[in-house]
């Protein structure tokens, strides 16, 4: 078991190693294809590295090792090292896992990028390996926040890679502007519960929680504000109108970043320290509902996106509010689960869906069609994923989400539950919609504009090069993998749910299906029809709900207008008045010098006065 | 080894020498470089190398345990007035004097491409910066004070000649007033940082002269008056004009308004040393002088500090978002900053100073990069508007690079130096007796992201500009490398490994702190 | 008669004089106005001289009459100078120098 | 008179001096008397060695004339100052300087006789007699250009308020006189024990007509117009030499003996010093010829070391006479630099100092020490005097006035580094350097001598200038 | 009211009706006159202030020697110039102001300390007491005074020469 940590240490170290050598070689950085190859080697040696620490680590036995990082005079204020249980080295298998078939995958698709800008590529994948699972094993507040920063800097990184595009320059800063807010909060309440508890430790906080330390009696303040920080990263309703514009990286990205692994951090972060929301129920309620409606709201966002990559951006985010609903119930491991198992088929998802773009050169779905026979190994794969992800039996999703439905409703949260059953049923159905526009129905005419690279047209797509599909065959099996192990063995669940709950929850997932084999492969009913019935909800839809205008105003109207006025009041008001003043004293010189007029009497009114004067102001004092 | 280089260091006086060696190396630049512009160059790298291993040395060699001050050295001045030339460093100006040799050692190898009468140049730069050296490491508050002066006035001369006139302001309330002054023309800003400065030097004298005659040991000693308690009303007033003077220096609100105008129109060496330092030298003067002489004095009046602090960091951070000009934006970005400096002091937790000094290293790095980098944009690019230049990263990925980091530690990202700074402000001032001082502080931090990613997304991360004379330009080379990648390293190694400080000025703040907390 | 009218004698004199300087326009007058403000110090010093029974102020007297003389030739030297190169004597016109 | 020989040596030496000058000038033929210069300066550095060999603690003629170590101290000042004066003067072009050599130099040396008695003499009588030696000469100094207009108007202005003000000084001894029942000085500052108003009357009166010496505000205002129009060697000469023995006389006048009757002036000589500041300063600002800027700074000069008075104490005292010094060598040196350019670009406007410092580097660097001397900046001697006197104020609890002091040399530095720019930062219309002439330049060798050693180690003349003030208290 | 008051009454009003007219009349000849008239009337107080050697140095060298330079400085000067000097007088308020408030503020110290000295005898020749302490107390300002006429002298002649 001691060796468990050492392991997490290597698989931690490794892309770092990567890192380093990469930032400071810069020919080797340079060089592209020998930068791409350390780094994925060193990745795999991560991978390895973090399942032979999950195989050592056992249940209930947390193995920490510590480094002094901040002094104080007396002590320690805070440390950097790593903290290896079962939950966290699972996770870092997950991160390894994806980060290390992301890596390689890349190799494929970023096939004709100048190496320079493709070594910069890897730099910033090892950042984030680096820095990712440092979270995962941070073993204090403190190297959670700073790894918590540093992965946010590497999407913003890598979202920005083609900057030269504006979509992505926008959308880079637009995605750390909005996470950070959140860590602001988050910050605020990493310090609140330092001054209260003194310590960042997770271990000493969980020995306090579990001695009922008055320390964390209503916490529900501090709560929170770490909460806003787990609501930024993980596209939480409000904070998650940056999530979709992130889709302008490139798709391994999305895959990797901003669906299987950093946007599920704020997950993970309320995961491990569920301790203590515990001790502030109110916060928890808050983050089931909050959960709930995001995945309802995001679905329904889901179902009017043309662009295949935003589909499951919005799906991500619908998603990441299951997890937090079954959090926010009170059931942590249910999310951590989800979690798991989401993290899988969505890099899987997001992965097929690169191919595609990769094949085809456009984003947009109803630019494809007709892909099921030109690209078949996709097509399968891609299907793989998204009835895993629509919840149907003996698929990885399935099981996950069944335990988060029956943990919502087992914690009480009872509209929350319809909420989620809600969204299960869109999630089908907007799937099934992306399934039958894009690989069943006749090819769309050559596309319009490819934003992918390459230029190639649905008509003479092919699957891709092996580099690329060998990642998502192995992804694929891994989500039916874990969908048929968890149909043998349910690891036994922390409440009961009632026996309908299946049943309901694959009715749920079929009606999707069925909804959308009606509307897009039978064409039985027209979409336009159902908008016509839905106006309300589907131009507000279209309008993402206008949320992101609003963010937009507050920026301009908001924040620039305020700094354009403290500009102005700074440089003619508060200047101004010291200029001002200065002018004054160049006068007021000018004005004095008249006095020397020049003739000799005045000079001699000079003396009398000064002479009267001083008599006067002498005799003033007695 | 550290007792063993320490007494093999404190057998020579290392302080002297860290001090003058720029003096001697201005009178040799003088005097026999005539007329080799490259032989003044190395003459001025050697004399800022120099000062550089030895305060490296210096720091190393430490005692921790012992702290307090060391490399003590002590020769009468004018004994009739108890005048010393005495000098010594504890953690507090060992940090500064590290900070300062760093800075003017990459300022050295930025300034590589002056032209224009560099003899003079890297004559009146060494002397200012002898006077810098001079405040951080001498314990007679007279001496102090004549250091001070030498670093303020060289300042004239430099940005009068070296400095780059900016947009001249347009017309606004007191526009009659900003004619009479000529506002915006190098002249002008030459001139108000100088009296600016001077002005609040008045205060400073009339404060140190007040504890000269106040105190019962007629000296000018720092350790002596440390040890005497002066009346409260007269810390009282006395604190307040500590707190102008150097907080004049400080850059805080409302007397920042020389630092944007100076640094702007300075060359750019001399924003490194102006902006990367001298604005230090001011925090370090309220510290040391304030807060160290008159406890009763800081106490009376930390509120006020704090406030105010709190002010600068939003304010200065808004009118930083409000610049057009990438050189405003970095002086006021420094506005900013300062005010997380005299937070953290004003905060009297170990936490909040210690985040103080550790900021005051941190922002002296990392401004004195951005106006490194500032200075090579403008000489390759010939602008510093912002928003006609876009998408540099393709043509120059170095400097890019540099300042995306540089950017990254001013909104205080972790692995950087700001970050640590940062935490520990906020940490102390949510301890300190006004804890909504943490609110403002966050979100001066997060304004910071915005006008930064802003400024690197529209200049470098971003679509090319279509100016044509914006076309390939070249990035950084040669000596400016040296610059830009010592400034770079030095702000990530702190980043990561802040213990490497914070151990000698912890040794430092807590004596200071047990005096407070004694009266509280 | 007491010292008291002697003094203040002196003192209108010494004022009378200051007036003289302070409005005549030609120099010589201003020159006179001053002759009379001496006198009313040669007054003074000889009153107190006299009520003391004290010779130095007497003296005192002696040298200031002196020294009176001497300035006005110097003074007057001065006045035809100006004449000779400005045509001049009247002291508003000199005005070259000011501000 | 033998026995009062060594006390009197000095005096008797410059008079002997004079009457040299006066023959050699009466017999030398020709057009060009300037050798009598030079037998001035040779006769003035032997005097001045002599002032090094006298010893102090004589008294004469009943205790009215005293060598004590003040009168000494200003005496070696008047000493120094004149030589530099004369030395500075000999290479003048001006075909008077050659002609008229004899009446040049005699009535220098007549006006430092009246300063020499002057600093020495403890009797109301002899202080008046050797005050109007002093002037007189001046007078005519001023106005020595006879052919210029300037010149005269400014000679006939300095000539109407120096006698209004001498006037005014008599009247006020003759009150003090009269109420002393004494023309000796200690009878005087005993007398105000009693505090009679007519005694304060005639002091203040006094003041007033000191006032006009020494160029406090509002009697200092013949000072721009005389600098401006006269000979710039003699203006330097001009602008402290007088100035100090107006000091010697207050001192004499208003503290010795004083003991704690002292405090009584305070007031006086705050509010004078204030004015003075800030009228000198404020009214430097505008402008644009470079003596009219000297003269209104060293207007706001005097108010610093009025503020030495107003600290009323031995410290007060001794810092002014260091500053004094100080303001000696900086001031000098800062006129001859001006009279340099001026026989150089014929001008003395502030722009005629463009670009100086590449043109000849050396002199705008003596121009510059001068100045920042001036401004009271560190390691030359101008800072220390600023320093000591602010600290001798600020013993007086005058933290005010040291405020106000302080701030106000902001301004003042504010219009030197307008000069600074010229020098420094502006470009030159030529190249060539500025000739210098070798008298000048060595004149200004000694100034920057001066300014800079005082600055570097002041701790000598500290000591003497407290050893000087002794017997005041 | 004893003869010297009356005495002193006449010659105070004459003087200062005297010095009024030199400083008020038109022609500067006129004022010359008065001034005469006034140091004159000068000499008398002296008198009777039993300064006989003090009166007849006033009447030598004032009334005598001033006026004479004075009315020679007026005739070389209207030569020069080649009509009459008229005399006029500027800012007459402020002027009369100014005199008046000092005039006013010596009065008031006068009033608030009165001196009742009384008028001691006149003791033995002051003529010869003059004499003497001015050959021996004196001696150094009177030696200084020869210089300082010297000094006058020179310059005089210095301004007043046409040539050169």
């Amino acid at each position: 078991m001691a060796a468990s940590g050492n392991f997490a240490l290597w698989a931690w170290l490794a892309p770092a190693l990567s890192f380093v050598l990469l930032s400071l070689i810069v020919p080797l950085r340079r060089s592209g294809k020998a930068a791409a190859w350390l780094s994925i080697v060193l990745s795999a040696g991560a991978l390895v590295a973090a399942v032979s620490a999950w195989r050592a680590s056992v249940p209930d036995m947390a193995r920490r090792m510590l480094w002094e990082w901040i002094p104080v005079e007396d002590g320690v204020l805070t440390s950097v090292g790593v903290l290896a249980d079962a939950d966290s080295t699972l996770m870092l298998i997950l991160v390894a896992l994806v980060s290390f078939l992301v890596q390689v995958y890349s190799l494929g698709y970023l096939a004709d990028e100048p190496p320079a800008s493709l070594g910069r590529y890897y730099t910033y994948q090892s950042l984030f390996a680096f820095s990712m699972m440092g979270l995962v094993l941070a073993p204090n507040f403190v190297q959670l926040f700073i790894c918590w920063e540093l992965v946010g800097l590497c999407s913003y990184l890598l979202i920005g890679y083609w900057y030269a595009r504006p979509e992505a320059a926008r959308a880079a800063v637009k995605a750390f502007w909005v996470t950070k807010a959140g860590d602001v909060g988050f910050l605020i309440g990493i310090v609140m519960l330092w001054s209260r508890t003194g310590t960042f430790d997770f271990s000493e906080l969980f020995e306090m929680a579990q001695g009922g330390s008055d320390a964390l009696t209503g916490l529900g303040l501090v709560m929170f504000c770490i909460y806003l920080g787990a609501a930024g990263k993980s596209a939480q309703f409000p904070f998650h109108v940056w999530l979709p514009d992130a889709m302008e990286g490139p798709t391994p990205v999305s895959a990797l970043i901003h669906a299987a692994t950093m946007v599920t951090a704020g997950v993970y972060l309320l995961f491990r320290t569920a301790f203590l929301f515990e001790q502030a129920p109110e916060v928890l309620a808050a983050v089931g509902w909050i959960g709930a409606f995001t995945a309802l709201f995001a679905a329904t966002l889901a179902c009017v996106q043309r662009d295949i990559k935003r589909v499951l951006a919005y799906s991500t985010v619908s998603q990441l509010g299951y997890m937090m609903a079954a959090i926010g119930a009170g059931f942590a491991s249910a999310g951590f689960l989800h979690l798991l198992t989401h993290g899988v088929f969505k890099a899987l998802l997001f992965l097929a869906a690169g191919a595609v773009i990769h094949a085809v050169g456009t984003n947009d779905i109803f630019g494809m069609g007709g892909l099921a026979r030109r690209m078949p190994q996709t097509f399968v794969i891609f299907l793989v994923g998204t009835l895993s992800l629509a919840g149907i039996p003996f698929f990885g999703g399935f099981f996950s989400k069944e335990e988060i439905l029956g943990a919502t409703w087992a914690g009480g949260l009872t509209v929350p539950f319809a909420m989620l059953v809600a969204a299960a049923f869109l999630t089908a159905f907007y799937m099934f919609r992306v399934v039958f526009v894009a690989f069943m129905g006749a090819p769309a005419g050559s596309a319009a504009h490819g934003s992918g690279p390459g230029g190639h047209d649905a008509a003479h797509a092919h699957d891709a090069p092996a580099i690329m599909t060998v990642p998502l065959w192995i992804l694929a099996l891994l989500a039916m993998v874990i969908g048929v192990g968890f149909a043998r063995s349910h690891p036994e669940a922390e409440f009961v749910a009632p026996d309908w709950l299946t049943s309901l929850a694959v009715g749920a997932a079929l009606g999707g299906i069925v909804l959308s084999a009606v509307v897009y492969a039978l064409g039985w009913i027209s979409p336009a029809w159902i908008f016509r019935r839905l106006a309300v909800v589907g131009d507000a839809a279209m309008e993402r709900f206008w949320l992101d205008d609003f963010f937009a105003l507050l920026y301009r109207r908001g924040i620039l207008e305020l700094a354009r006025i403290v500009g102005w009041v700074d440089r003619y008001i508060v200047d101004g008045v010291v200029n001002v003043l200065s002018a004054w004293t160049l006068t007021l010189g000018d004005r004095l010098r008249r006095i020397q007029s020049g003739q000799a009497q005045d000079y001699v009114y000079g003396i009398a006065l000064g002479v009267l004067l001083l008599m006067v102001w002498m005799r003033w004092p007695r | 080894m550290a007792p063993v280089s320490a007494l093999s260091l404190s057998s020579f006086p290392v302080l002297s020498v860290i001090t003058w060696s720029p003096f001697v190396g201005a009178l040799l630049i003088m005097f026999l470089a005539r007329r080799s512009a490259l032989l003044v160059r190395w003459l001025a790298v050697v004399a800022t190398a120099v000062p550089l291993v030895l305060s490296i040395a210096i720091y190393v060699a430490y005692d921790r345990e012992a702290a307090g001050f060391q490399f003590f050295e002590d020769v009468p001045l004018v004994p009739a007035l108890g005048i010393n030339y005495q000098l010594g460093v504890d953690g507090l100006s060992l940090l500064m004097v590290l900070l300062t040799s760093i800075i003017i050692f990459a300022g050295a190898w930025a300034s590589w491409t002056v032209k224009v009468r560099s003899q003079e140049f890297y004559a009146l730069l060494l002397l200012l910066v002898t006077g810098v050296y001079g405040v951080f490491v001498s314990l007679d508050l007279f001496v102090l004070f004549l250091f001070y002066e030498i670093a303020v006035l060289p300042m004239y001369l430099l940005i009068g000649i070296w400095g780059s006139t900016g947009e001249v302001r347009p017309q606004g309330v007191f526009g009659w007033a900003f004619g009479r002054t000529g506002v915006g023309t190098k002249e002008y800003a030459a001139m108000k940082l100088t009296l600016y400065l001077l002005f609040g030097s008045a205060f400073i004298l009339v404060g140190i002269l007040a504890l000269y005659v106040a105190g019962d040991s007629s000296s000018f000693s720092f350790l002596e008056m440390e040890l005497t308690q002066f009346d409260p009303k007269l810390q009282s007033w006395v604190f307040l004009a500590f707190y102008v003077g150097f907080g004049i220096l400080a850059g805080i609100w409302p007397l920042h308004t020389w630092s944007p105008d100076g640094h702007a129109s300075a060359p750019t060496a001399v924003s490194m040393l102006h902006a990367g330092v001298l604005m230090k030298l001011g925090a370090y003067g309220v510290v040391r002088l304030g807060m160290g002489l008159l406890p009763d004095g800081t106490l009376q009046w930390s509120w006020l500090v704090g406030t105010i602090a709190c002010v600068n960091i939003v304010y200065g951070a808004l009118s930083a978002m409000a610049q057009t000009d990438l050189k405003y934006v970095i002086a006021y970005s420094s506005v900013s900053h300062m005010g997380v400096v005299m937070l953290g002091a004003a905060t009297l937790t170990e936490v909040g100073l210690n985040g103080s000094v550790y900021q005051m290293f941190a922002h002296g790095i990392m401004t004195g990069l951005f106006f490194a980098l500032v200075g090579l944009v403008y000489e390759k690019a010939h602008s510093r508007e912002i928003f006609r230049m876009g998408g540099f990263a393709r043509s120059m990925p170095g400097i890019a690079t540099a300042f995306t980091i540089a950017g990254l530690s001013s909104l205080g990202l972790p692995a950087t130096a700001g970050f640590v700074a940062e935490l520990l402000t906020f940490l102390g001032a949510w301890q300190s007796s006004h804890a909504w001082w943490l609110f403002p502080a966050v979100i001066g931090a997060y304004l910071t992201a915005i006008y930064v990613l802003r400024v690197t997304k529209q200049i470098f991360w971003g679509p090319p500009s279509t100016d044509p004379h914006f076309q390939n330009l070249p990035d950084a080379r040669g000596p400016e490398w040296a610059a830009l990648w010592i400034l770079v390293a030095v702000i990530v190694l702190f980043g990561i490994w802040p213990s490497l400080a914070l151990g000698p000025v912890d040794t430092a703040t807590m004596p200071l702190l047990n005096r407070l907390w004694v009266l509280q | 008669m007491t010292l008291q009218a002697y003094l203040t004698l002196a003192a209108m004199l010494f004022c009378i004089g200051l007036f003289g300087v302070l409005t005549r326009r030609n120099t010589i007058g201003i020159l006179l106005g001053i002759e009379l403000m001496l006198n009313a110090v040669n007054i003074n010093l000889v009153a107190f001289a006299r009520f003391l029974g004290d010779v130095s102020g007497m003296i005192f007297t002696v040298f200031t009459i002196c020294i009176t003389v001497a300035e006005v030739a110097l003074g007057l030297a001065l006045v035809i100078l100006i004449y000779r190169i400005r045509r001049t004597a009247v002291a508003d016109h000199l005005d070259l120098l000011r501000g | 008179m033998p026995e009062a020989g060594s006390p009197l040596l000095l005096e008797i030496g410059l008079g002997i001096l004079m009457l040299l000058v006066f023959f050699v000038g009466l017999f030398t033929p020709g057009e060009d008397r300037r050798r009598v210069g030079v037998l001035t300066a040779i006769g003035l550095v032997i005097l001045f060695g002599f002032s090094w060999r006298a010893e102090a603690g004589a008294e004469l003629f009943h205790g009215t004339f005293v060598q004590d170590e003040l009168a000494l101290f200003a005496k070696r000042l008047f000493f120094l100052a004149t030589l530099i004066g004369v030395l500075a003067s000999l290479p003048l072009r001006a075909a008077a300087f050659a002609r008229r050599a004899t009446e040049y130099y005699l009535a220098i040396l007549a006006s430092l006789l009246g300063m020499l008695v002057l600093s020495s003499a403890r009797d109301l009588v002899l202080l008046f007699v050797a005050f109007e030696l002093m002037s007189i000469p001046l007078y005519y100094l001023a106005g020595f250009l006879k052919r210029e207009p300037e010149a005269v108007e400014a000679a006939l202005k300095f000539f109407l308020i120096g006698t209004v003000s001498s006037a005014v000084l008599a009247y006020g001894l003759s009150f003090m006189y009269g109420i002393a029942g004494t023309t000796d000085v200690r009878g005087v500052a005993h007398a105000l024990g009693a505090g009679h108003p007519m005694l304060l009357l005639g002091m203040l009166l006094a003041l007033g007509g000191l006032g006009f010496k020494i160029a406090a505000f509002p009697f200092h205002m013949w000072v721009p117009d005389t600098y401006e129009a006269a000979s710039t060697p003699f203006v330097a000469w001009l602008s402290v030499a007088p100035k100090a023995a107006g000091f010697v006389v207050i001192f004499r006048l208003y503290l010795e003996g004083m003991g704690d009757r002292v405090l009584y002036w305070v007031p006086a000589a705050a509010a004078l010093a204030t004015v003075t500041i800030i009228g000198g300063n404020l009214m430097a600002i505008p402008q644009h010829n470079v003596k009219r800027l000297l003269a209104y700074s060293g207007v706001a000069h005097i108010g610093y070391m009025l503020m030495g008075f107003a600290a009323v104490s031995a410290n007060g005292a001794a810092m002014m006479l260091f500053y004094l010094v100080a303001y000696l060598f900086g001031n000098m040196g800062a006129f001859l630099v001006v009279e340099v350019v001026a026989q150089s670009e014929g001008s003395e406007a502030i722009t005629a100092y463009r670009g100086l410092a590449q043109r000849s580097p050396i002199l705008a660097l003596c121009m510059l020490l001068f100045l920042l001397s001036l401004g009271g900046i560190p390691f030359v001697a101008g800072f220390w005097a600023k320093l000591y006197v602010f600290w001798a104020a600020a013993e007086q609890g005058l933290y005010w006035l040291v405020l106000v002091g302080a701030v106000l040399t902001v301004v003042a530095l504010f219009y030197y580094l307008l000069v600074a720019k010229r020098m420094y930062i502006d470009a030159p219309e030529r190249r060539e350097p500025v000739p210098v002439a070798p008298l000048l330049a060595f004149c200004i060798f000694l100034c920057v001598l001066g300014v800079v050693v005082i600055g570097i180690y002041p701790k000598p003349l500290v000591v003497a200038a407290l050893r000087a003030v002794g017997p005041l208290f | 009211m004893s003869l010297e008051s009356i005495a002193f009454w006449a010659l105070a009003v004459v003087l200062l009706a005297s010095a009024l007219a030199v400083v008020l009349t038109r022609n500067l000849f006129h004022s010359v006159l008065y001034l005469a008239l006034a140091l004159t009337a000068t000499a008398g107080v002296f008198l009777s202030l039993d300064a006989e050697f003090l009166a007849a140095i006033q009447l030598l060298l004032y009334a005598g020697g001033v006026v004479t330079i004075v009315v020679f400085a007026i005739v070389v000067t209207e030569r020069l110039v080649g009509d009459r000097i008229t005399q006029t007088s500027r800012q007459i308020a402020a002027g009369l102001g100014i005199a008046g408030a000092l005039l006013v503020a010596i009065l008031a110290i006068f009033r608030r300390a009165p001196l009742t000295v009384p008028r001691p005898a006149v003791s033995g020749d002051l003529t010869r007491a003059i004499g003497q302490s001015l050959l021996t107390t004196y001696v150094l300002p009177f030696e200084l005074l020869g210089v300082l006429f010297l000094a006058a002298l020179v310059g005089a002649l210095y301004f007043a020469r046409p040539d050169d």
